[in-house]
């Protein structure tokens, strides 16, 4: 015909019959929807009227043409926000809401969908459903692709997850939490952490530091958190995930958290892991240094159960280097892992240090935990700052010293150990000497009884950052001591990589390339404290996980992947804090429960008792991240995504284009009943709306279909018809036209689908005017509901049920009827969006919001060139939505000739 | 015969309950099978430049892509063989996820399943023929029967949009019944004026022929050539060729004289709603006339078997009550109703103000009228009082309602479109094609399919018309390669596949005694290929040696 | 109903009349001495047989594929054959513009493989002889539509033994108006009709298999009878009757390696092909080289199968078959 | 062609549905996870009236231990009339069934495209039936 196109507002059947005919006839349309998906209420109907076939199965064969047509460009999460006319043509501007999808690549597949943390209200279902952050709202839905709901700007940066060394998804968890689903949420962290139980309780939680709710008030306990979730899933119930086994073999040396991570995640890819550890019992620093309090050793063993089920072999009392060459394992294995941590002590190398009584840190805590009978006298002295200085004071402590000092040569700040470890020190009276530092250790027959020691003061600060401490000459003085234990660091053991090509770094670590974790000799990687000297838990788990990545990947000849630097993370603005503190205000943090100073120090039991539920929950309302509605940006869709079709980083558009004519079916939404406050709706919860009830009985529908209420199935039923319709009271004098014919469909599929139930249905004027309409409305009768004439006064709480007081005008006597549901049959009310559109059209529109028109039912509005169809321009039918569609066209064409 | 078989794995839906990987490694051993791979999304750019390669690099003539079910993604496929420059019927899609990996758990048993539903298709694709979509040329001209408001409004729009209407009337003169109304709800028109609007612009179009009293006579051929005959006014004989058909021939009033009992016909003070209209001027009433209006005349009347409700009377009784109303200031007028149907927009309102005029109402069914010297007596059962009446009227209005035309009983039977159980005709989709029927090219408009007021008749005439000149306007249409194809010399012409076609598409040669498939009109279903005991006829698509080899397929021990 | 009681000799008369006519032919029965054959007269009859106790064929198998309009082929067959005759031209595998067919009471057959059997001249001896002989076919054994009333008219013999005949179509004029006796109505007798009830076939799948095990698959059934018109049949190709590659081809994907391959699918398939049309006359059985009582199984079945529809096959030339209609709201529980 | 495997006495249902209403209705049955045994197995024809008679013996004759044929309800079928005449067919057909004491091997079922539930019941139900047969 002619190079002609139209823009059709709104994707309802009255949108997608009008598009459809305008290609039809050669014109260009753009179709434009404020939802995920076309479909407008139609798709929402389980059944249409009065032929009771079932309304998905009509309308989608139409979406799908709307879909598969080159000639329409359908443009969802869009709506016209600015319009112009100039002579004879619209210059329109669309704002297309970002779908955070690539719509291209997006199949459809819904893998995303089980990954996502957030449940919210499922608008599709009216709220009566859940769906997820990441979803498409029906199965049939047109385009079939996944959608994000970013509801609210982020209030966060979820540094969390960049801070963390595995970037454990912590948003995600803490929400899950905060939803009630702890189960959930360790499956989550299980995800990326093979030893959750572990970092629950003794990870330095770097989170913590970076938590963008600390720049407001107290950062999230989010360690603490973790622990929740691990108290409340026993480990025994992780299934196993299927493995397709290989016949590759890879050694791990040392099994410590390293060692552990790596050997769990390549056991899981299918390779066969054997791990050699030189000690009697897998876990390293986990099992042998850290202390029962703060680790119990039960809970390292049962996570480590569940890595030996996944098929690792470990073998215990095999020391590298001295029951197994280094070369002979490189022989059998075809890779292998160096794991083996930095135990060996660091001396002071000053005079007396070989005197009895004068013990190794980490050999001291080592013969505890083997077991071994240890000797500590009264006054006890522990030499160092870090966590391995506190772990042996709180030891002593509990092995019975009555006064127990630190010696750390600089200030608290400097203090490498964790704030928390050094408060709980303090409280069970811990003395700590700071700025002091040991001279000699003088003995008496061979045992050490006092230590020189003299004071320091702090210099410039050395290359890691902090102040160097200098001697202050003459402020020796003498300190009576009868143990003790030097905990200045550690180095690795690195004796058994000599005669093979490995090397160390000066500082004594094993030297690897750090991008890819593995040695100069191919095929051997490392990593751990063997390799960055003594650090945390986490950061040992990260460097296996990483390794098992390339020893996986160079073990199917694929080049190996490179881990660059952390990603920077992001304070808040000082105006965001602003807007944080007055939306959500002042929340504290929920005190942690510990053991009392004096009922712990005396004994093993584990300081910190986790959360219970109701803390837990309050705890994890305040992370900001899972505070807002819709998505969180916890990653885990884009994880699950094969396609990589998920981008967050979409924005919204403008898309400005001309168009010769417009179409507005935006369509209707249904009254609102809860100003009609005599009928309880909200009040009662079995009260509903008629579209609430399309929803539960469509199969498509959170209940599949079965009419289910507050868990139990209604027998008895009363519709209300011409709520919101022919009432003067609140204004709305016209007739909505449909709901006699829905209610009387509602009620044929009550009758159908619950056996012996008794409907009553309350009504002025029985308007079945269409075809097939009356024949339908007799079957309805014969089936036995009861249609009273006359509108009900008010419904109230009976004794099991609701009382429904009507005045029967047939038979004039005031009838109570108690009933399970009472479903109102709501009038229509235009699309809220109309008046905007007005607006921006200056299209007239009735007193309702209506769409003015010539007379009652053409499509030529009050401006020229745009025309409306559907219930925009007053309640009808879909016969009636169709064929006005029709004439729509038929006038739009004409207009356009 | 090179085939190519690509399973996909559908992110997990069909891969976690169907072993793929043995599925290709199964089928790579199967002879004539050249390639047999699988992929994680068969339907994504990816998924398809693998198919795209393997056809082009083995030169495949057959392709099978086993994924979800063929009502997805039906034209993407074909598109993409068509790219990859083979014909995009050789193509067959084997669905394993709605009718295997969603429907069982066990992985060994899906798999078997599997395998056997790719074998059906492996067995059966080699009979695939490579179809062309025929193309058949459109003659741009439309009859329309019936010169009423809806065959006016239809014929109006048509000739604006360049096609040739020609226009067959019954009667002497166009406007159907809305011409002898007054004045019509909302238009405050009388319907002269509206039909004089519409006949005006008609007259003046050059590319419209209007025959008046002509009847359609005969209708042979199919959409876009249409051969049809007319008679004009009783003895000329008319034939012309056209591309489409309008149906709207309107209604007929409800004949009063079916219902005895309301006495019409038997005294002057009983009229129907059209006879007042027309002649309230020529009625001579009381200075106090005391009306009766009686609702639902000749509708929702089982005894009648007219059990629908005519849409319109309601709002047509309103309008004769105001009238009267305005007529005689203190008349005292009484609507007899059972649900006053004033849905239309402004029609509650309209019907408010009726009340606020001063007409009263009353809920009840009226069993009798009965003539009187002095005044018309009126007995019935008032059913909000529950008692039975007797009331005085001088006037008594039969709100009649609206029968179907009888002439449809003849053109459905020429039209090949069946009526519906009122006699009138039936849509194609109550809901989503209220203007098609089921014959391709054939359309009805207005009161024909069903009572409709003034306003929807004349809009429904314009939709109506929009449809078919959708489908006129690109000049040619596809037809479905998927017909009946009959093989001359295995026909033994026992007619049988003729007596069963419902699309009338089978036509028997006397001369050759055999019978030939009129493929445009041919729907597809292959009734005649099932009824021919020699399946001399054959469904081109799903002929008996697809079929026969998709069961061996599905029953394969190998 | 109408009928001309005669003597064989206004018969004989009546059909010299009818030969006259140059395009006129007349096949009916003919005995010499002692075997009966069937024989088409053309310029004069001398004389016919009425009631040929032997069975060889359907003779309506040799109308079929008459399509000259400009003949009139006279027929008097016996009540099988003509019901033959009547389903041949529904399926217009017979021009019946240019046949006239009628049929006569008949009294049982015996099969034309036994020979020296010697039949009583005069019918009623002819009828008492057939009726308690042991010859008698099985199909005429359980033949319940042994008289004259199908096709265009019928020859009938009412219970004293005089001969009517009587026009059933317009058709049969050609022959009723040659024939000079009055028009009477007919005796009661021949209005009442037959009782249709009869055993009701039932049978196995195993039973079957025992019966047909001998079967060789030679098609003879299918070529002799009458009503399986079919010029190019689906078991002379591949796909239904698979031979040379075809048969290694599909012996090496089904389970079935049975050769001739696929018999019980071809007796399904026919016995449901001429379920409707099959008149019942044992054709098959006499065809068959290897003794299978087909009949039983024919028969049987069509009787079954038509006795669902209540229709008869051969009865009336309006009464379509049943498989090429239906009624709207027929058999609401054939569903499951 | 020698891999192959070898069935133990698993029971095979062939099903022939309509494309219009019985194959939407397996369809929807699909994408509701709804499960039958996986021993069903359908093959799509445009109208259940293409099913010709012959197709249900060369099934059953070829190892299937039931046939099905699904059509829309009388009255729906996109092609008006199709499904009368399947409905005679497949009456008669299972009355030969009948005869030869096959009965349960071949069934009729009308399924609209949105009865995906009844569509699993009707198969499973025959499938149980033909398995207890079987054993």
């Amino acid at each position: 015909m002619m190079e002609k196109n139209v823009l059709v507002i709104g994707g309802g059947i009255a949108g997608i019959s009008a598009a459809l005919e305008l290609v039809e006839c050669g014109i260009k349309v753009t179709l434009v929807e404020i939802n995920p998906s076309i479909g407008g209420r139609m798709i929402q109907l389980d059944k249409t009227f009065p032929t009771l076939d079932c309304s998905t199965c009509t309308l989608s064969p139409k979406m799908v043409e709307v879909a598969l047509n080159k000639n329409i460009e359908l443009l969802t999460l869009a709506k016209p926000i600015f319009v112009e006319k100039k002579e004879n043509r619209f210059t329109v501007k669309i704002l297309k809401k970002a779908r955070y999808v690539d719509e291209k690549k997006c199949t459809g597949c819904g893998n995303c969908f089980s990954g996502c943390p957030v449940y919210m209200k499922s608008e599709f279902n009216m709220g009566l459903g859940e769906r997820k952050a990441v979803y498409i709202p029906f199965p049939q839905a047109i385009p079939n692709k996944a959608t994000i709901d970013k509801r609210e700007s982020r209030p966060c940066k979820a540094n969390c997850i960049q801070a963390c060394p595995i970037n454990t998804n912590v948003p995600g968890y803490l929400r899950l939490i905060r939803d009630r689903k702890p189960k959930e949420a360790y499956i989550l962290i299980r995800s990326t952490n093979p030893l959750p139980s572990t970092c629950a309780r003794v990870c330095y939680a770097p989170c913590e530091d970076v938590c963008n709710r600390g720049d407001m008030d107290y950062p999230i306990a989010i360690r603490h958190l973790k622990r929740f979730a691990v108290d409340n899933f026993t480990i025994e119930d992780l299934p196993i995930p299927v493995i397709q086994k290989n016949e590759k073999k890879v050694a791990i040396i040392g099994a410590g958290p390293a060692g552990l991570a790596c050997a769990h995640d390549l056991a899981v890819k299918g390779y066969n892991v054997t791990v050699f550890e030189a000690e009697t019992e897998p876990g390293g620093m986990l099992r042998y240094a850290i202390p029962e309090y703060r680790l119990p050793k039960s809970e390292l063993r049962r996570e480590i159960q569940y890595i030996r089920k996944l098929g690792v072999e470990f073998k215990c009392n095999t020391k590298i280097g001295q029951d197994i060459g280094l070369p002979e394992i490189i022989r059998q294995f075809n890779a292998v892992f160096i794991a083996v941590g930095a135990q060996k002590p660091l001396k002071l190398n000053i005079e007396g240090e070989k005197l009895d009584g004068v013990l190794g840190g980490i050999d001291f805590l080592k013969m505890v935990h083997r077991g071994e009978k240890v000797e500590v006298g009264k006054r006890c002295v522990v030499i160092g700052g870090g966590n391995t200085a506190v772990d042996c004071a709180r030891v002593a402590l509990r092995l019975g010293a009555q006064d127990v000092k630190i010696v750390y040569r600089r200030s608290r700040e400097e203090m490498p150990a964790s704030e928390e470890e050094i408060d709980d020190l303090i409280e069970e009276g811990v003395k700590i000497e700071f700025l002091t530092s040991p001279k000699r250790f003088i003995g008496r027959n061979g045992k050490v009884s006092e230590i020189e020691c003299v004071r320091m003061e702090l210099g410039e600060p050395e290359k890691d950052g902090r102040r160097k401490p200098i001697e202050i000459v003459g402020s020796n003085f003498m300190m009576p001591v009868d143990t003790v234990i030097v905990a200045v660091g550690q180095i690795p053991d690195t004796s058994f990589i000599e005669g093979s090509e490995l090397s160390t770094e000066d500082n004594g670590t094993l030297k690897v390339d750090n991008k890819t974790k593995m040695t100069s000799l191919p095929g051997v990687f490392a990593g751990g404290d063997v390799v960055t000297g003594p650090k945390f838990v986490v950061d040992a788990i990260a460097h296996g996980k990483k390794a098992a990545i390339n020893i996986d990947r160079y073990l199917r000849g694929e080049e190996l992947q490179t881990f660059e630097e952390e990603k920077i993370t992001q304070k808040l603005t000082k105006d965001e804090i602003l807007f944080l503190k007055e939306k959500f205000g002042r929340e504290t943090k929920v005190r942690v429960p510990k053991l009392e100073a004096q009922d712990r120090k005396k004994n093993f039991f584990e300081v910190m008792k986790g959360y219970n539920e109701g803390e837990a929950i309050l705890e994890a309302q305040r992370c900001l991240a899972s505070k807002i509605e819709g998505c969180i940006e916890c990653g885990e869709c884009d994880k699950r995504c094969e396609v990589k079709a998920i981008n967050h980083e979409m924005k919204d558009e403008i898309i400005e284009k001309d168009f010769d004519a417009l179409i507005v079916a935006t369509g209707f939404d249904i009254f609102d009943p809860s100003d009609k406050k005599e009928y309880g709706y909200g009040k009662y919860n079995n009260v509903i709306t008629s579209i609430e009830f399309e929803r539960l009985s469509s199969v498509t529908g959170p209940t599949g279909g079965d009419i289910v209420i507050n868990g139990k199935i209604p027998k008895r039923f009363f519709f209300i018809q011409c709520v919101g319709s022919r009432d003067n009271q609140i204004g709305a004098r016209f007739c909505s036209r449909v709901c006699c014919m829905y209610t009387a469909k509602h009620a044929t599929i009550v009758k159908d689908r619950i056996k012996d139930s008794k409907v009553y249905v309350s009504y002025i004027d029985m308007r079945a005017y269409g075809k097939g309409y009356e024949e339908f409305y007799k079957s309805v009768q014969e089936e036995g509901v009861i249609y009273i004439r006359g509108i009900p006064g008010e419904v109230i709480e009976g004794r099991d049920g609701l009382i429904v007081r009507v005045e029967d005008i047939l038979s004039g006597e005031l009838r109570e009827i108690e009933v399970d549901v009472v479903v109102l049959a709501c009038g229509i009310r235009p699309k809220k969006e109309i008046f905007e559109l007005s607006r921006i059209t200056n299209l007239e529109l009735d007193e309702y919001g209506f769409v003015k028109t010539e007379s009652h039912s053409s499509s030529i509005t009050s401006v020229q060139g745009i025309f409306v169809c559907g219930m925009a321009e007053g309640p009808k039918d879909i016969p009636d939505t169709v064929a006005q569609a029709g004439e729509a066209v038929a006038s739009c064409l004409e207009y356009l000739l | 015969m090179k085939t190519g078989i690509f399973i996909c794995h559908c992110g997990h839906n069909i891969k976690h309950t169907v072993d793929v990987k043995e599925l290709s490694e199964y089928f790579k051993e199967i002879p004539n099978v050249y390639v047999a791979t699988d992929y994680a999304f068969v339907c994504s750019e990816p998924g398809q430049e693998i198919i795209k390669e393997s056809i082009e690099k083995f030169e495949l003539d057959r392709v099978i892509i086993a994924s979800c079910t063929p009502s997805l993604h039906g034209e993407l496929f074909k598109d993409l063989l068509k790219k990859s420059g083979l014909n995009p019927f050789l193509l067959r899609r084997v669905s394993i996820r709605e009718h295997c990996s969603w429907t069982g758990d066990d992985l060994k048993k899906n798999t078997e399943k599997a395998k056997k539903l790719i074998l059906a298709g492996l067995f059966s694709v080699v009979h695939n023929l490579p179809f062309e979509e025929k193309v058949v040329e459109v003659d741009k001209s439309a009859l329309v029967i019936g010169g009423g408001i809806s065959g006016l409004s239809a014929a109006c729009f048509l000739s604006k949009m360049g096609i040739r209407v020609y226009l067959i009337e019954k009667e002497k003169e166009l406007g159907g019944h809305v011409k002898r109304l007054n004045n019509v709800w909302p238009y405050e028109k009388t319907g002269k004026e509206i039909v004089e609007s519409l006949v005006s612009e008609l007259v003046k179009a050059d590319n419209v022929q209007i025959y008046t009293g002509a009847r359609l006579e005969l209708l042979e051929g199919y959409f876009g050539n249409y051969n049809v005959k007319i008679t004009a006014d009783g003895e000329r004989e008319m034939n012309f060729k056209v591309g489409g058909v309008i149906v709207a021939t309107g209604f007929e009033p409800f004949d009063p004289y079916l219902k005895p009992e309301l006495g019409y016909g038997r005294d002057r003070r009983i009229v129907t709603t059209l006879e007042i209209e027309e002649k309230l001027n020529e009625v001579v009433l009381p200075e106090k006339p005391r009306v009766a209006i009686l609702h639902c005349v000749g509708s929702r009347d089982e005894t009648l078997g007219k059990s629908y409700c005519s849409r319109i009377c309601c709002i047509n009784a309103l309008k004769v009550a105001r009238m009267i109303k305005e007529g005689y200031e203190n008349a005292y007028i009484e609507c007899f109703y059972m649900d006053v149907r004033a849905h239309p927009k402004g029609g509650e309102e309209f019907y408010e103000e009726t009340q606020v005029k001063g007409v009263f109402f009353t809920r009840g069914n009226v069993a009798e009228v009965v003539p009187l010297s002095r005044c018309v007596l009126i007995r019935g059962e008032d059913t909000l009082l529950g008692e039975v009446f007797e009331k005085e009227f001088d006037l008594v209005v039969l709100s009649i309602g609206m029968s179907s035309q009888s002439e449809n009983k003849r053109l459905s039977q020429l039209l090949k479109v069946s009526l519906d159980k009122d006699g009138f005709f039936m849509e194609a989709h109550i809901k989503l094609r209220p203007f098609d029927t089921a014959v391709k090219g054939i359309f009805i408009a207005g009161c024909c399919s069903g009572p409709k007021d003034v306003e929807e008749s004349i809009n429904h005439g314009k939709a109506s018309a929009l449809k078919l000149f959708g489908m006129l306007n690109k000049g040619y249409a596809y037809v479905e390669p998927f017909v009946a194809d009959v093989t001359e010399k295995r026909c033994s012409g026992c007619r049988m596949c003729e007596s069963v076609c419902v699309a009338n598409a089978i036509k028997y040669d006397a001369r050759k005694r055999v019978v030939k498939v009129e493929e445009a009109q041919c729907m597809g279903c292959g009734l005649c290929n099932a009824t021919c005991p020699s399946s001399a006829v054959t469904l081109l698509g799903y002929s008996d040696m697809i079929l026969m080899d998709e069961i061996s397929g599905l029953l394969a021990r190998l | 109903m109408k009928g001309k009681r005669i003597t064989k000799k206004d018969l004989l008369d009546a059909l010299k009349k009818f030969l006259k006519d140059e395009l006129a032919l007349l096949i009916a029965f003919e005995r010499d001495n002692k075997a009966f054959k069937i024989r088409a007269y053309k310029k004069d009859v001398p004389d016919i047989c009425l009631f040929n106790p032997v069975y060889e064929a359907n003779t309506a198998i040799y109308l079929r594929r008459i399509f000259s309009e400009d003949f009139k082929i006279l027929c008097i067959f016996r009540p099988c054959e003509a019901r033959a005759y009547v389903e041949l031209t529904k399926l217009t595998q017979v021009e019946s513009r240019s046949v006239i067919c009628g049929s006569v009471d008949c009294f049982g057959t015996v099969s034309s493989k036994l020979d020296n059997i010697v039949f009583p001249e005069n019918p009623q001896d002819l009828k008492s002889f057939l009726e308690n002989s042991k010859n008698l076919r099985y199909a005429c054994m359980t033949c319940r539509l042994k008289n004259g009333v199908f096709g265009d008219f019928g020859l009938r013999i009412d219970s004293d033994w005089n001969l009517w005949v009587i026009p059933y179509t317009g058709k049969a004029n050609v022959l009723y108006e040659l024939i000079s006796s009055a028009e009477s109505d007919l005796p009661r007798e021949f209005l009442e009709n037959q009782e249709r009830n009869g055993q009701v076939f039932q049978s196995s799948l195993d039973e079957f298999k025992r019966d047909f095990d001998k079967c060789i698959m030679c098609l003879n059934c299918r070529d002799i009878c009458p009503v399986c018109y079919c010029v190019d049949c689906v078991f002379n190709n591949d796909e239904y009757l698979p031979k040379g590659d075809a048969l290694i081809n599909s012996i090496l994907r089904s389970n079935d390696a049975q050769i001739p391959k696929n018999k019980e699918m071809y007796h399904f398939i026919r016995m449901y092909h001429v379920s409707q049309t099959c008149v019942g006359c044992g054709g098959c059985e006499e065809a068959c080289p290897q003794g299978i009582p087909l009949t039983k199984y024919y028969k049987g079945i069509s009787e079954r199968l038509s006795g669902l529809f209540d229709y008869v096959s051969g009865r009336d030339f309006e009464e379509k078959i049943p498989y090429t209609t239906f009624r709207e709201d027929e058999l609401p529980n054939a569903d499951d | 062609m020698e891999k192959g495997f070898e069935i133990k006495d698993d029971v095979n249902i062939v099903g022939f549905t309509c494309s219009y209403c019985a194959f939407k209705a397996s369809e929807m049955a699909g994408s509701l996870r709804l499960k039958y045994p996986e021993g069903v197995k359908v093959i799509q024809v445009p109208c259940s009236s293409r099913v010709d008679p012959a197709f249900v013996i060369k099934a059953i004759f070829e190892g299937a231990d039931g046939v099905f044929v699904a059509g829309c309800h009388p009255g729906d079928c996109h092609f008006i009339k199709g499904n009368y005449f399947t409905r005679r067919r497949i009456y008669a057909l299972k009355e030969m069934f009948e005869a030869f004491s096959m009965k349960g091997r071949l069934k009729l079922f009308w399924i609209s495209a949105a009865e995906a539930r009844k569509f699993v019941e009707k198969v499973t139900e025959m499938y149980n039936h033909l398995k207890e047969g079987k054993k």
